[in-house]
């Protein structure tokens, strides 16, 4: 069947993670950090599944597998600590969250 | 006996040794025992040892103590050396010490630091002795030093005396500057010569040198620098009347009968370096000229008794460098030993007569001393005279006249010369007999507290003695001709070369000189006896003249300007180290950086996510731009 | 996968298996001291039966691990110091109402992802052990969950660290677009036969670095340092400053001496200012820090800047010196931190610099050690950190990399200061009066004994570090 | 053997005594004393046994060498000539008038006091001995850490800032060396392939001179920041000053002392040539040196400040010396060593017992104590001359070599030195004048030195007055070790280099 140009792939997954990259850096609100990470990560899988497709390999596939799996144990934890943040912060904006300098 | 030589230094440095020790237990009569004992031994020991060098015609003698020490080519022996000129020096220094130690006893008699007084006293001795026997040089610098750390004690003995203190560092500091070109000079020396031992130097130096080289000038200038420092002349004289501070017994001691004239014997015993510079030697005359006179004009505006003498000893030791400036060695010596006689024997006078009116030193406030205390008057009159070169019958017109003489008639001497010293030899006479005249004639300005006793007048009466008779162990050939000292001296110093057919003028001069003298002396009496309100006249009219040589010409004033001010001034604005700055500056750069990097460390998180952006993106485009 | 393959991969099993061990016991009755039995002896064991592998052996697990000398060793490395930090912890948890069991669970699978990571020669393992150890980690440093700054610092460390390892990951996918190849053997092999060389491999690259970087928290990616080191419990921070940072630079030098990282001048640049970067930033943000806690992330800071300095210059001799300087460099941490566990109590840790006036004359054998850690830190002889920064130099001067050394030379003066400031604090006389309230004896006891063996151990390699050297060869 | 065994008494002396104090600090002090005096009694029975001076060819007079980390070519090598010899007597020497000082100042945590105490000796004592500059490194930095502490423990007022800045110059300056110390390793590794830090094996390393130019400067930081030598001597009188009285004893008597050992040992055999190219800036620094102490040491009103000044002043002179290249003025600088330690090591005593008895340092609080405490005037009048080198002392040999050494070297520079003394006099003279005489208007009640204190004084007094008179054993001594080094360099006198060194007694 007909395949797309790697390059096409990479610079979709590339725009990917700059958007996300862009949202971590913009949003205040840990959550949505936290998912705005998570595209970047994806991001990163498209980019190996292009890269897999090019040169016809399932290992592309596995990294992104893997990638998955990750990043849903990041997420569960990252969760838990955002709801003890929320009960002790009583808000997820991430600027209050600055006890910790100097 | 002469191989006791050794004994002559060390017995003094034991007294002192023995009085620094016990000087908190020992009564002020052991005290004394053992300050005088030990010289009158040394004294003694001289003698004996003087008599045999005499009766077996020793050309010198030689004595190592001990190799002090020596490293790759300097081997310098604790070692003496004993000829004629330092038999002369030892004679003078252990007998009138001797006398000075006896007078000392009643003058310091209460006085809370007797003890101390006799441990410097024979300190200094012991030092004056090993700087005359020293046979290197290091050994006679090694003298040489420590008859400066003496002088500095003695100077300021009475120590709560702020102004005292201050004249003996000044003392210190002055002869230390002249004593640096000393240590240059013997640098210098061993350069050349690959040994500091003074006889090996003499015998070698007319080998190496041709008369007039470089090295040997440099040389000859760098040691009569010392010299200078040392004896007081110029340009380093101003420390002396300062030292005058000090107890009496030690203006007479020290800075009248000895130590000052270390430079005149340094220059003696070195002698045959300066006969192969003849331009250092002439300026050795020059200095000692151009010394006598403005320290006789000096002595003539002072009103303090001891400063009077001391300007006295600056001028007379500037007749002795005239001396040696025209190569009359052996007329410089006899001058050095008979005014240590009277000179000696004036400041014991001056001395006694300030102790009796308590601490009195401004003789316009004396007086009609005359009755009071005959002995010391007369003794100080003798002394006087022989100052002011009394024709015949004192000792100082025989030694002075032959430094005239030779001055006009020496090869090495001129006219200019003479006439210094003759203008000199006037004003001598002047201000020792106005000194004479206000202290001892007309009217008793203060009472007097209490009277000379035995000891003191012992001393001074011995030294008046010396200071008569002293002079007739050499006599001119006009009359009497007696050369004994000359003789004596001769094989260590050349005699002088006369200029040819000067033979015939020497009566003439002797003429010129004794009225001269004479003159001065009339010249005083009609100032201070018959009118006295012509000195005031006269010291009015020409009032800066006056001031300027009151002051001792301003050299003080000049140094404070030149050195001392911006020497003061230099090390105290830079107090704190201007260095030191620069290392705190690093450090607050450093911390300047510390505060500056601390704040990037916000605590928000989108900020840390900000600089790791900022990272990749640097790297990113680093790697855009290098590949491999 | 075949039988020898399986076996020796046997201490990542007994890692596995004892963490499962624990979660099973913990299900069945919670107990603390049984727990800490279990991971104690199988690290134990685990270490032991480490210890029957000659360092020549040289096993492929194709196409992810290699176990070798090098891999052999740094497991070794990072068991041991698991088990002294877990050591410390007993007491340190014990004091603490939390529930503590599952704690050990966390920092066992921390360290099989450590181990995985020093033993990866694939993107793909590389990867997995990476993420093993960070998610354990998220978790261990926001344990304490009743103190706000422990979730803080999680949370913060979570999303930074997921947030580099995408970047790590779009590297690694990058360079696989590029060669097609995940395998460092492999990307070697492409760049060694290809010149003509796309700019997608260098931005490959430099995602990588970015990546790594963070784990070695070198400037400009250190910001989370100081946070996490002040929120996580003082063992956690201790097991963070050693296997984690520890781990990714052995993996770091696995995979630049597999693709001659040296001849790639890209990476050669990014390292060098990566390297005198953290240095100076390093140093200069310890000078001022009264939080002792943050200090030494400071200190941790720059101290991975010295360790590029060998890395930089390479060869053997730099490496052998990167594997002394961590040893090194490892028990100095533990010892920091441990004493520093000690000194603590219930409601904070003793980070702040006032907690440690006098203490020389309250807790002298405490303080002492301190201490000597700290001029280790500061290099001083006598020490091990003294070694440590004696070889980094000395692979410096050997391939004469003037600048770095010049750098690292003033660096150590800076440090200098604060180093002695600490110690200058505890020499005064002044008496602080925190005290942490009593605990059972066997407690003190243990976690005296523990520093006191660190502090046995910190001398004895400074004086006499032969065998150890002799050691570090015979691994490469 | 006997070598290793005097640094071990010493470290086992200081451990014992840091613990035995938990007890009684009496038997801690006794302790330290006794560790010391055995040594000195070592070293002593060392020196009278071997008539060093005769033994021309050996000039070992022990050496040891064990294997300590070969897998780096470090040894542990010590080894005795005549120098170190005497530096290591003098340190024995100076370390039980130390104890002594410390009987009664220190009250206050004695144990870890002497503890340090005895590891700085032990320190220093490794310096003197040691032949591989690995191992110089290490002692070099055990001496640091222990005055560190004296400094910043047992310190004045001001004593923390004191204690960093002295440790912060020492160790940049010490890592400078440590880079030329590998530098030169690796050199030598590469040219002959065997990589060791042997001081024999190093000696007649072949490199170029580039090369050799920087080793040495990274040899001379180290050295010249210790000795210290202006500009880099702005540690020492903040260091001295804010130190008790032992710590600027040991600082001012054998710590100084450390850096002119180096340069002798060290900088000038391992890198000859460039030695001699760097001599007429050496001497120059020197000559500096000399002047801004003297002009320095004139203002301060500090006590202690002062007298380090003076040091800086008479470092100047080892400088000079040193950087002449001859036999004699290397050996006036060895005496300066010794002489140095002891005069101002004794100043350093009066100035502590002086703050023992009025509590303050400060020059212009004082005055006229002649009086209450003839001993201590009397005693302090020697030290005093002794600084500004009256014959008859030590350090006027010391000096005297020193100056006639270098006038073959540099005229211009000797003379200037030489004028350094005139300035040398203006501040003695004030310590004694400010001190000493002047009015006693003061209220403090000031008995005269306590017997422990005469203990002290005396036998250094003694000792600075045979020192010069007697010096010849001290030149025999160290005459081997003068000569070797002094061999090492040609023995004319440094080639010109503009007015810096105009050759001096050139007669036709």
């Amino acid at each position: 069947m007909e395949t797309v140009a790697v390059e096409y792939g990479l610079i979709l997954a590339g725009t990917l993670f700059a958007l996300g990259l862009i949202s971590v850096l913009v949003r205040r609100n840990i959550i949505f950090m936290l998912i705005s990470v998570e595209i970047m990560l994806n991001a990163a899988g498209l980019a190996f599944i292009v890269a897999g497709a090019r040169w016809g390999q399932a290992d592309g596939q596995v990294m992104f597998i893997f990638i998955i799996t990750m990043a849903a144990a990041e997420v569960s934890v990252g969760l838990a600590l955002i709801l003890q943040i929320y009960h002790q912060l009583k808000t997820l904006d991430s600027d209050a969250a600055d006890k910790m300098k100097g | 006996m002469i191989h006791l030589l050794w004994l002559i230094p060390t017995l003094p440095f034991l007294g002192a040794l023995i009085l620094v020790l016990t000087s908190s237990s020992i009564s002020r009569r052991a005290a004394a025992i053992i300050g005088c004992s030990t010289i009158g031994l040394a004294a003694l020991i001289t003698v004996l040892i003087g008599y045999e060098f005499l009766a077996t015609h020793t050309e010198a003698y030689r004595h190592v103590a001990w190799n002090w020490f020596a490293v790759s080519g300097l081997s310098v022996g604790f070692s003496f050396h004993l000829d004629a000129l330092s038999l002369v020096f030892l004679f003078v220094i252990t007998f009138v010490g001797f006398f000075i130690h006896l007078y000392s006893v009643a003058f310091m008699h209460d006085d809370a630091g007797f003890t101390r007084f006799f441990a410097y006293l024979n300190l200094f001795v012991c030092a004056m002795l090993i700087l005359v026997l020293a046979d290197n040089l290091v050994l006679l610098y090694l003298g040489w030093e420590g008859v400066g750390l003496c002088s500095y004690l003695l100077i300021g003995f009475w120590y709560d005396e702020e102004k005292n203190g201050y004249a003996a560092r000044k003392a210190f500091i002055m002869t230390r500057v002249g004593d640096t070109a000393l240590a240059i000079g013997l640098f210098m020396l061993f350069g050349v010569f690959h040994t500091l031992d003074i006889q090996e130097i003499l015998t070698q130096a007319p080998k190496l040198w041709s008369p007039g080289t470089q090295t040997a000038t440099i040389i000859a200038f760098l040691l009569l620098g010392g010299a200078v420092g040392k004896s007081a002349q110029l340009p380093l004289q101003s420390w002396l009347p300062d030292a005058m501070a000090g107890p009496s017994p030690v203006s007479a001691l020290i800075h009248a009968a000895t130590m000052v004239t270390a430079g005149v014997y340094l220059i003696a015993r070195m002698h045959g370096i300066y006969e192969l510079a003849p331009l250092a030697q002439l300026w050795v005359g020059i200095i000692g000229a151009v010394t006598l006179l403005i320290a006789g004009c000096s002595a003539l505006t002072q009103n303090d008794l001891k400063r009077v003498l001391a300007y006295s000893t600056i001028s007379q030791i500037g007749y002795m460098f005239l001396a040696l400036g025209i190569g009359a060695w052996s007329a410089a010596v006899f001058h050095f030993m008979i005014h240590a006689f009277f000179k000696a024997l004036l400041f014991l006078g001056a001395g006694t007569v300030i102790w009796a009116l308590h601490h009195e030193h401004d003789m316009f406030k004396m007086g009609g001393l005359r009755k009071r205390m005959p002995v010391v008057y007369w003794t100080f009159l003798i002394g006087a005279g022989s100052l002011a070169a009394i024709p015949l019958v004192t000792a100082g017109f025989y030694s002075k006249d032959q430094i005239l003489w030779l001055a006009w008639a020496s090869a090495k001497g001129s006219p200019w010369f003479f006439i210094a010293a003759l203008t000199g030899a006037f004003i001598t006479s002047v201000y020792t007999f106005r000194m004479v005249f206000v202290t001892f004639f007309g009217a008793e300005k203060t009472h007097t507290a209490h009277l000379p006793g035995k000891l003191m007048h012992v001393a001074l009466m011995v030294l008046a003695v010396l200071s008569l008779v002293g002079g007739f162990i050499e006599l001119p050939h006009t009359f009497g001709h007696v050369t004994l000292l000359s003789d004596l001296l001769h094989p260590i110093l050349p005699s002088t070369v006369l200029r040819a057919g000067a033979e015939s003028s020497e009566v003439l001069i002797q003429l010129i000189a004794a009225t001269v003298a004479l003159s001065g002396v009339l010249l005083a009496y009609i100032f201070y006896i018959v009118k006295p309100s012509l000195a005031d006249e006269i010291g009015s009219s020409c009032f800066e003249v006056h001031q300027l040589w009151y002051a001792g010409w301003r050299f003080d004033a000049l140094y404070n300007l030149l050195i001392v001010r911006p020497f003061v001034w230099v090390s105290t604005i830079n107090k704190r180290d201007i260095i030191d700055q620069f290392y705190t500056g690093l450090v607050t750069a450093t911390e300047y950086f510390g505060k500056t990097f601390s704040r990037t460390q916000t605590g928000v998180l989108r900020w840390y996510i900000m600089g790791i952006t900022a990272g990749a993106v640097i790297i990113l485009t680093l790697s855009l731009f290098i590949n491999r | 996968m075949n039988k020898t393959d399986l076996l020796s991969l046997i201490p990542l099993w007994i890692l596995s298996s004892a963490a499962i061990l624990n979660f099973f016991s913990i299900s069945i009755r919670r107990n603390h001291k049984v727990i800490f039995i279990i991971t104690l002896v199988s690290l134990l064991v685990d270490f032991i039966f480490l210890t029957s592998y000659s360092f020549h052996h040289q096993q492929a697990i194709e196409p992810l691990l290699v176990i070798d000398g090098f891999g052999v060793f740094n497991i070794g490395l990072i068991l041991l110091t698991t088990l002294l930090v877990v050591m410390m912890s007993y007491a340190y948890f014990e004091q603490r109402e939390e529930r503590k069991e599952e704690y050990y669970i966390l920092i066992i699978l921390a360290a099989l992802g450590s181990c995985i990571l020093v033993i990866s020669k694939h993107f793909a393992s590389l990867f997995l052990g990476l993420e093993i150890l960070s998610v354990s980690l998220y978790a261990l440093i926001a344990y304490l969950r009743k103190r706000e700054r422990s979730d803080e610092a999680g949370i913060k460390y979570l999303i930074l660290a997921a947030f580099s390892s995408a970047f790590l990951l779009f590297g690694m996918a990058l360079l696989y677009a590029a060669t097609g190849t995940m395998s460092f053997q492999g990307l070697a092999d492409w760049l060694a036969s290809n010149r003509e060389v796309s700019p997608l491999v260098w931005c490959g690259f430099g995602m990588f670095t970015v990546g790594v970087g963070f784990k070695l928290g070198v400037v400009p990616f250190h910001m989370w340092t100081p946070d996490v080191y002040e929120g996580a419990p003082a063992p956690v921070t201790a097991f963070i400053a050693t296997v984690s940072k520890g781990g990714m630079i052995a993996l770091l030098v696995r995979f630049f001496t597999m693709v001659q990282g040296h001849q790639l001048t890209l990476l050669v640049t990014v390292f060098t200012v990566l390297a005198v970067a953290s240095m100076f930033v390093g140093n200069f943000l310890a000078l001022r820090q009264s939080n002792v806690k943050r200090l030494l992330a400071y200190s941790s800071i720059a101290h991975v800047g010295y360790l590029l300095v060998a890395f930089l210059a390479g060869g053997e001799l730099g490496t052998q010196a990167i594997s002394f300087y961590l040893v090194a460099y490892f028990i100095t941490t533990l010892g920091a931190f441990g004493i520093m566990a000690t000194l603590s109590d219930k409601e904070r840790d003793a980070e702040e610099l006032e907690d440690y006036r006098g203490l020389l004359w309250r807790r002298p054998l405490t303080a002492i050690i301190f201490s000597a850690m700290l001029l280790s830190l500061a290099g001083i002889p006598m020490t091990a950190g003294f070694i440590g920064k004696f070889y980094v130099i000395a692979a410096g001067v050997r391939t004469s990399h003037w600048f770095l050394v010049f750098a690292l030379a003033i660096n150590s003066v800076i440090g200098l200061y604060y180093y002695i400031r600490i110690i200058a604090v505890m020499f005064d006389q002044g008496q602080s009066v925190r005290t942490s309230e009593a605990l059972h004896p066997l407690v003190y006891i243990m976690s005296s004994f523990t520093m006191a063996l660190l502090g046995l151990m910190l001398i004895w390699l400074g004086v006499h570090p032969e065998e150890m050297l002799t050691l570090i060869r015979n691994t490469l | 053997m006997i070598l290793l065994w005097m640094i071990f008494i010493l470290m086992a002396g200081g451990i014992l005594a840091g613990i035995v104090a938990a007890w009684s600090t009496v038997a801690c002090r006794v302790i330290a004393l006794v560790s010391i005096t055995l040594d000195m009694v070592l070293i002593t029975g060392v020196w009278m046994g071997q008539d060093v001076s005769t033994a021309p060819g050996t000039t070992w007079i022990a050496d040891l060498n064990l294997p300590w980390i070969p897998s780096f070519g470090i040894s542990f090598h010590l080894a005795l000539d005549g120098l170190s010899l005497l530096m290591l007597a003098l340190t024995f020497f100076l370390g039980i008038f130390a104890v002594l000082l410390s009987w009664k100042e220190i009250q206050y945590r004695t144990g870890f006091f002497h503890f340090n105490l005895l590891w700085v000796l032990a320190g220093i004592a490794g310096v003197f001995v040691t032949m591989d500059l690995f191992l110089l490194y290490f002692f070099w930095e055990v001496m640091l850490i222990p005055m560190y502490f004296l400094i910043g423990i047992w310190g004045h007022a001001n004593r923390q800032y004191a204690a960093y800045k002295f440790f912060i110059f020492t160790q940049a300056s010490g890592l400078l060396m440590l880079l030329a110390i590998l530098g030169l390793y690796f050199v030598h590794g590469n040219q002959t392939s065997v990589y060791t830090f042997d001081y024999f094996s190093l000696l007649e390393t072949p490199m170029s001179p580039d090369v050799a130019r920087w080793l040495m400067l990274g040899f001379l930081a180290a050295f010249l920041v210790k000795l210290p030598v202006v500009p880099f001597h702005t540690w020492l009188p903040d260091a001295h000053s804010e130190a008790p009285t032992a710590g600027s004893f040991i600082l001012a008597g054998l710590m100084l002392k450390t850096g002119a050992y180096g340069l002798i040992r060290f900088a000038l055999p391992l890198f000859p040539e460039s030695a001699v190219e760097f001599g007429p800036w050496g001497m120059l620094l020197g000559t500096v040196g000399i002047i801004y102490g003297a002009v320095q040491a004139f203002s301060q009103t500090d006590l202690k400040r002062l007298v380090a000044y003076t040091s800086v002043s008479h470092m100047g002179f080892v400088m000079l010396g040193v950087f002449a290249f001859t036999e004699m003025a290397l050996q006036g600088v060895v005496m300066q060593m010794i002489t140095h330690a002891i005069s101002t090591g004794a100043l350093f005593v009066l100035a502590g017992a002086l703050y023992e008895r009025i509590h303050t340092r400060d020059i212009l609080q004082m005055g006229g104590f002649w009086k209450r405490t003839p001993f201590m005037a009397t005693v302090s009048l020697i030290f005093v001359m002794a600084s500004l080198g009256l014959p008859g002392l030590g350090n006027f040999i010391a000096e005297f070599l020193t100056l006639m050494g270098s006038w073959s070297a540099s005229p211009v520079l000797t003379a200037i030195a030489t004028a350094g003394l005139v300035a040398a006099t203006a501040y003695s003279l004030r310590i004694m004048q400010k001190i000493f005489l002047g009015k006693d208007a003061h209220t403090h009640v000031l008995p005269d030195l306590s017997l422990r204190e005469k203990l002290v004084l005396v036998p250094m007094a003694i000792a600075i007055i045979v020192l010069g008179l007697f010096p010849q054993r001290i030149i025999d001594t160290a005459q081997t070790t003068v000569e070797k080094s002094d061999n090492n360099h040609t023995t004319t006198p440094v080639p010109a280099r503009g007015m810096l060194s105009v050759k001096g007694g050139n007669h036709e």
